[in-house]
C-alpha cells in the first residue's frame, strides 16, 4: 500500500489533535495553530487528490486491523478528495479575511476557542467528506452541527444567540430523522458501511422485500439532510444566523457547514441506495419542486432585505435551491451541475461575506443600504470583489456562477419533462439574483461628494485585500478553466458507483 | 416478561405525554427522570445492561442534574412562600412593569436562598 | 517604493493613475462626468422622533398578537399544520414499522455474518469479555473518538456561553458572599460523606470492568462525575477547588483525549498498514487483558468524568 | 397495514414516543420543554434500536463460561450504536440548556415566540 493512502486519515486525526490542543493554548498560540494545521491538511488533500487522478481509481483505507463489513473505512476518490482540497482553501481564506473582526467581536480570553471549533468542524467536514460508514457520518454531523452553533454563538449579542437556538432546534430535528433513517436502514439491511448497504439495498429493490420501509428509510434521510441544509421551507433559521455571526462564521458556514450535509446526500444517493433506486423513488421530485421554489422565494426574499448580510444570506437559500434542482433533474449531468455549484457557490458567497464587511466597516458598522452609498470608493477592494462576487452570483461569463449555470441548462435540456420548469425558473431566478445583486452594486459606486466615514489604504488591511485578490482569482480560475474540474467531478462521480 | 415489558412501555407513553402538559417545569423534570428511568429498566429486559447503566448514570442523573441547575439559574425553582406572588404576575405577562418587579424580587431573593 | 521617476511624472503614468485611484486621493467621476453628488436633506428633529415612534407604533401592532388578527390567523395555522404533520409522522412510522421485520427473531437481516465475527471470533481478536466494549473500542474505534470529540467539543460551547472571567467571578463572589456556597446541611453533608468514596469506588471498578462486564469508559465517567458533583454541592467550589481546579481539568481533559488519540491512530495506522501492532491481548478474564481497551476505557473515563463536572460548575458558577 | 404490527409493539411503542418528542421540539414555545421533547425524540431511537437487537432467548452480550456460539447471544451492534448515542444526546441537551441560562439572562423569558416579538418589536 501507498504511504499516500494513510493522508485522509492523517487529515482527520490532525484536525482533531489541534483542536485538542489549542484547548490548551493561548489565543495567538491557537491562531498560529490552526494556520498551521489548514496548510498542512490542504497539502495533504492535494497530494491525494494528484495520487487518486495518477491512479485513476479510489481507494480503501480500513481504520484499524478489520476489513469491510467489521470495521471503520474511510474512502478516498477524485470527488472527496477535490471537495477537500477546496473545503480547506475556502475555510483558510474565510479566516483570514475575517480575522480583524474576530479580535473586535469576540471577547478577548475566548478566542482559542473559536480556532478550536474551527479544527473540530474542519475535521468533522472533512470526515463527512471521506467517511464510507454510516454511523461515522452521524457522529460527525452532530459534530458539524454542534461546532456550528458555537461559530454562531461566539459574538455574543441576544441576536445570535437567539439565531443559535433556532439553527440548533432545526438541526437537531433534521438529526433525529436522519437517526431514524439510518436506523431503518441498518434494520433491513443488517449493515452500517456503505458499499455492504448498498448491496443489501440493491438486493432488497430487486426482489421487492420491505418495500414501503426501504423508501421511508430514505424519505427520511433525505428530509433530515435537507432541514440540516436549510433547503426552502426549513430556512427560517438562516438569515439570523448568517447575517449577524461574526464575519469568518458567516462565510465558513454558509460555504461550507450546509455543503457538507449536501455533499453527505450525494454520497448516500452513490454510494448507499444507488442513483437508480433513488431516481425511482420519486422523492427527487419532490426535492425538485422545492428546489425550484427556494430558487423563487429565496430571490423574492432577498430583495426585500435592507441588510447587505441578510439579503446575501437569503442569496444563499436561492442557491442551495439550484443544487437541489440538480439533484431533481435525475441524471448524470444535474448531478455534475450541483456538485459544480456547491465549489463555485462556496468560493462566490464566502468572498461576498467577506468583502461585505469590508464595505461595512466603512459605513460606520452600519449594514444598511442607504448607509453603504459610494462605499466602493471608500474601501476599493471590497468593492471590487464585492463586484466580482455579484457579477459571478449573476452568471456572467468569465466567473464561476456562469460555469454553473451552463452546466444546470444543459442537465435541464436532457430531461425532456422537467426542461420548462428549470429553464424558467432558471431565467426568473437570474433576474432576480442580478436586481438585487445590481442594486447593491450600483448603491456602493453611487458617488458622494462628501462622506462621514473615511476611506481605508491598502497599508492598513494587507491581509484582507491579498484575502480578496485571493477569492478573485479562485473564482476568474473556475470560469475560465473550469473543463478540468467539471472533468474531474465527472470522473469522481463515475468512482462513486 | 411480555407484560411488564407492556406495563413499561405504557408507562413510557404515559410519562412522555404527562411531560408535555404539565404546567411546572420542575414537575415536567421530575417526570422526565422517571422516563429515563423506567427506560433503563426496560433496557435490562431487553438485556442491554450496557446501555441501562449510562442511561441511569447520563440520562436520569446527569442530564436531571443539569435541568436543576438550569431552573436554578433561571429563578425558576422558587420558594413557596414567592410562588403566589411570581404566579400572579406571570398571568399579567402582557405587563412588563409587573414581570420587572417580580425580576427584582427575585434578584433580591437569590442570594438568600442560593 | 522604488519608483524611478519623479513623483509629477510617475504619477500620469498608468501605474500611477490606477494607485492613486485605489488609495483614494482622487474620486474619477467628480467632476469629469456629469454625475453629481446628491444634496443631502436634512429633517429637522421632531420629525425624526414623530417617524421613529410612527415606526414603532406600527412594529407594537404589527408584531402584538392581541391587536393583528392576521399574525393570530397565521399562528393558528402554523400550530394546525404542525399538529397534523405529527400526527402524519406517526402514521407513517407506525405502517412502516408493520412492514419491518418481526422483533426478536432470529432470521432478521440484522443477525447476519457481521454480529456472528462480533460474537464468535470477538474474544479472540479483542480480549474482551463484554463483547459490546470491545466492539465500539476495536471494531468501531473512529465513531467512539468521535464521540468522546462531541463530549470536548460540547464543553468549549458551554464555556463560550457561561464562562465568566476569573477576575468577575471572584470580585461577584467577594460581594455576594456565599453565593455559591452550600449553607453547611448536615443531613446533606453527613450523605455526601459517606456517599461520595463509595461513588467513586464504584465508578472506578465500572471503568476497569469495563471489558469484562457491563460498564465501561463512558457509563464509569458519569459516575464518577455524578460523585464530584455530589461533593460540589455538599461541601462547595471551595473545596472542590483544593484538589481540581481549572488548570488540573485542562490537563486531565487534554492528557485523556491526547492519549486516546495517540493510541487510536497507533492502532489504525498499523492496523491499515498491515503492521503487527505489538499490544499483547493478555489472558481473558483478567483485568489487565484486552490490549487497548483498557487504557482507551480509562481515557474516556477521565474525559467523560471531568465533562460532567464542567458542566454542572459553568453552570452554576460560571468558572470551573 | 403489514402483518407485524402487534408483534413489533415495541417498535410502534418507540414510534409513538419519537412523535411525542417530534411535537414538543416542533410546538412547545417554552425552551426548557423543548429541550425535554429532544431527549425524549433521542431516547425513542435508541429504544427502536434496541427492540431491534433483542433476539427472543438469548443473553446479553457477555461471554460467560466460555460460551461463543452466535445463538446464545443478541446482537451487540445496536447496542454499540445507542451507546454512542446517549454521550452525543447529553451534550447536545447540556449545549441546549447553557443557550437557555444565555436568552434568558438577556430576555427574562423562556418563550421562544416572546423573545422573536421582543426582537421584532426593537426593529433590528
Amino acid at each position: 500500500m501507498d504511504f499516500v493512502q494513510n493522508f485522509p486519515c492523517f487529515s482527520v486525526i490532525l484536525c482533531l489533535f489541534a483542536g485538542i490542543l489549542s484547548s490548551g493554548l493561548k489565543d495567538k498560540a491557537a491562531m498560529r495553530v490552526n494556520t498551521c494545521l489548514l496548510g498542512i491538511v490542504t497539502l495533504l488533500s492535494g497530494a491525494t487528490l494528484l495520487y487518486t487522478l495518477q491512479t485513476g481509481q479510489s481507494f480503501v483505507y480500513v481504520m484499524g486491523k478489520f476489513p469491510a463489513p467489521w470495521g471503520n473505512e474511510i474512502r478516498a476518490g477524485v470527488l472527496e478528495a477535490l471537495t477537500a482540497l477546496f473545503f480547506c482553501v475556502i475555510m483558510l481564506l474565510s479566516l483570514l479575511g475575517g480575522r480583524h473582526k474576530l479580535l473586535e467581536e469576540v471577547e478577548s480570553g475566548k478566542t482559542y476557542l473559536y480556532y478550536v471549533l474551527t479544527d473540530l468542524l474542519l475535521s468533522s467536514l472533512l470526515a463527512l467528506v471521506y467517511t464510507n460508514d454510516m454511523f461515522t457520518a452521524y457522529v460527525f454531523v452532530e459534530i458539524n452541527t454542534i461546532s456550528a452553533c458555537g461559530l454562531i454563538m461566539i459574538r455574543q449579542n441576544g441576536r445570535t444567540i437567539e439565531a443559535a437556538v433556532r439553527y440548533m432546534i432545526m438541526s437537531l430535528l433534521g438529526s433525529g430523522l436522519l437517526l431514524l433513517g439510518l436506523c431503518m436502514l441498518y434494520d433491513l439491511t443488517g449493515h452500517l458501511l456503505m458499499s455492504n448497504m448498498k448491496e443489501s439495498v440493491a438486493r432488497l429493490a430487486a426482489t421487492g422485500q420491505y418495500e414501503i420501509p426501504l423508501i421511508v428509510a430514505i424519505v427520511l434521510i433525505s428530509v433530515g439532510i435537507c432541514i440540516k441544509s436549510a433547503l426552502f421551507p426549513f430556512h427560517a433559521w438562516l438569515p439570523d444566523a448568517y447575517g449577524y455571526s461574526t464575519v469568518s462564521s458567516a462565510a465558513i458556514l454558509s460555504s461550507l457547514v450546509s455543503k457538507g450535509y449536501i455533499f453527505l446526500l450525494i454520497k448516500i444517493i452513490y454510494r448507499v441506495i444507488g442513483f437508480d433506486i433513488y431516481g425511482d423513488t420519486r422523492i427527487i421530485d419532490v426535492l425538485f419542486a422545492f428546489g425550484l421554489m427556494g430558487m423563487i422565494f429565496g430571490s423574492l426574499s432577498a430583495i426585500k432585505e435592507n441588510d447587505v448580510r441578510r439579503m446575501i444570506a437569503y442569496s444563499s437559500v436561492a442557491q442551495i435551491g439550484y443544487i437541489y434542482m440538480g439533484f431533481g433533474m435525475g441524471t448524470e449531468a444535474g448531478m455534475t451541475a450541483s456538485v459544480f455549484h456547491i465549489l463555485s457557490h462556496a468560493a462566490t458567497k464566502s468572498l461576498l461575506f467577506i468583502a461585505a464587511i469590508g464595505l461595512t466597516d466603512v459605513s460606520g458598522g452600519s449594514r444598511k443600504f442607504i448607509e453603504l452609498t459610494g462605499a466602493g470608493y471608500r474601501n476599493k477592494w471590497a468593492g471590487a470583489a464585492f463586484t466580482v462576487g455579484s457579477l459571478s452570483m449573476v452568471g456572467m461569463p468569465l466567473f464561476s456562477g456562469f460555469i454553473s449555470k451552463l452546466l444546470f441548462a444543459q442537465a435541464a435540456v436532457q430531461n425532456h419533462v422537467k426542461m420548462l420548469p428549470a429553464l424558467i425558473v432558471l431565467g426568473v431566478s437570474t433576474i432576480l439574483n442580478a436586481i438585487y445583486f445590481m442594486k447593491t452594486v450600483i448603491r456602493i459606486y453611487t458617488p458622494v461628494g462628501y462622506s462621514a466615514y473615511p476611506s481605508i489604504t491598502f497599508v492598513k488591511m494587507r491581509v484582507y485585500a491579498v484575502t480578496l485578490v485571493a477569492f478573485i482569482l479562485l473564482n476568474v480560475i473556475l470560469g475560465i478553466s473550469s473543463q478540468p474540474v467539471v472533468d474531474m467531478i465527472r470522473q469522481g462521480l463515475a468512482m462513486f458507483s | 416478561m411480555t407484560i411488564f415489558q407492556s406495563i413499561l412501555l405504557g408507562f413510557l407513553v404515559v410519562c412522555a405525554i404527562s411531560v408535555s402538559f404539565s404546567r411546572n417545569l420542575l414537575n415536567s423534570i421530575l417526570i422526565y427522570m422517571s422516563y429515563s428511568l423506567i427506560m433503563s429498566i426496560l433496557w435490562v429486559c431487553l438485556e442491554s445492561p450496557d446501555l441501562a447503566i449510562t442511561e441511569a448514570a447520563v440520562g436520569a442523573g446527569v442530564t436531571s442534574i443539569l435541568f436543576f441547575a438550569t431552573l436554578k439559574k433561571i429563578q425558576a425553582i422558587r420558594i413557596e412562600s414567592e410562588k403566589a406572588e411570581t404566579t400572579a404576575a406571570k398571568n399579567n405577562d402582557a405587563a412588563a412593569q409587573g414581570r420587572q418587579e417580580s425580576e427584582a424580587k427575585d434578584r433580591k431573593a437569590e442570594p438568600a436562598h442560593e | 517604493m522604488s519608483r524611478r521617476k519623479p513623483n509629477e511624472e510617475y504619477d500620469k503614468t498608468m501605474a500611477g493613475r490606477f494607485f492613486g485611484w485605489l488609495s483614494g486621493s482622487k474620486d474619477p467621476y467628480l467632476g469629469q462626468v456629469e454625475m453629481q453628488a446628491q444634496e443631502e436633506k436634512v429633517l429637522p428633529s421632531e420629525t425624526i422622533i414623530e417617524r421613529m415612534r410612527e415606526a414603532q407604533m406600527r412594529r407594537d401592532k404589527v408584531y402584538d398578537p392581541e391587536a393583528n388578527t392576521l399574525a393570530r390567523l397565521f399562528h393558528k395555522i402554523y400550530t394546525a399544520s404542525a399538529v397534523f404533520f405529527c400526527i402524519a409522522l406517526v402514521g407513517v412510522l407506525l405502517v412502516t414499522v408493520s412492514y419491518l421485520p418481526p422483533s426478536g427473531n432470529p432470521d432478521n437481516p440484522v443477525n447476519n455474518v457481521v454480529s456472528e465475527r462480533y460474537i464468535e471470533d470477538g474474544l479472540q481478536e479483542t480480549g474482551a469479555l463484554n463483547i459490546v466494549s470491545g466492539m465500539i473500542l476495536t471494531y468501531r474505534a473512529f465513531d467512539t473518538f468521535g464521540e468522546t470529540n462531541v463530549l470536548f467539543i460540547a464543553t468549549c460551547c458551554v464555556m463560550i456561553l457561561l464562562m465568566v472571567d476569573d477576575a468577575i467571578l471572584k470580585k461577584q463572589e467577594a460581594m455576594s458572599d456565599r453565593r455559591f456556597e452550600p449553607k453547611n446541611d448536615a443531613i446533606l453533608q453527613g450523605t455526601a460523606l459517606v456517599l461520595t468514596p463509595i461513588i467513586f469506588i464504584f465508578g472506578i471498578y465500572i471503568i476497569l470492568n469495563g471489558h469484562l462486564s457491563p460498564g465501561g469508559g463512558f457509563s464509569g465517567g458519569a459516575i464518577m462525575g455524578a460523585g464530584l458533583i455530589l461533593y460540589t454541592s455538599a461541601f462547595g467550589f471551595h473545596k472542590t477547588q483544593r484538589f481540581f481546579d481549572e488548570h488540573i481539568y485542562k490537563i486531565a481533559k487534554i492528557t485523556a483525549l491526547c492519549m486516546y488519540g495517540l493510541i487510536g491512530t497507533y492502532f489504525y495506522v498499523t492496523g491499515a498498514n498491515g503492521i503487527e501492532n505489538h499490544i499483547p491481548l493478555g489472558i481473558p478474564g483478567h483485568i489487565l487483558s484486552s490490549g487497548i481497551i483498557l487504557p482507551i476505557n480509562f481515557c474516556v473515563g477521565l474525559e467523560v468524568a471531568c465533562t460532567m463536572y464542567a458542566f454542572y460548575a459553568l453552570f452554576r458558577r460560571g468558572g470551573l | 397495514m403489514g402483518p407485524n404490527l402487534f408483534i413489533n409493539y415495541g417498535e410502534a411503542v418507540a414510534m409513538l414516543l419519537f412523535g411525542i418528542g417530534f411535537g414538543n421540539l416542533l410546538l412547545q414555545s417554552n425552551l426548557i420543554k423543548k429541550i425535554i421533547g429532544l431527549n425524549i425524540m433521542d431516547t425513542a431511537v435508541y429504544l427502536f434500536l434496541a427492540e431491534k437487537g433483542y433476539i427472543a432467548g438469548r443473553v446479553a452480550p457477555i461471554v460467560s463460561d466460555g460460551v461463543q456460539d452466535m445463538e446464545a447471544y443478541i446482537n451487540p451492534i445496536p447496542s454499540g450504536l445507542v451507546l454512542t448515542g446517549i454521550v452525543v444526546s447529553v451534550s447536545v441537551s447540556a449545549l441546549m440548556l447553557a443557550l437557555t441560562i444565555r436568552l434568558y439572562r438577556r430576555y427574562h423569558t423562556l418563550d421562544l415566540d416572546e423573545i422573536s416579538r421582543q426582537l421584532k418589536k426593537e426593529g433590528l
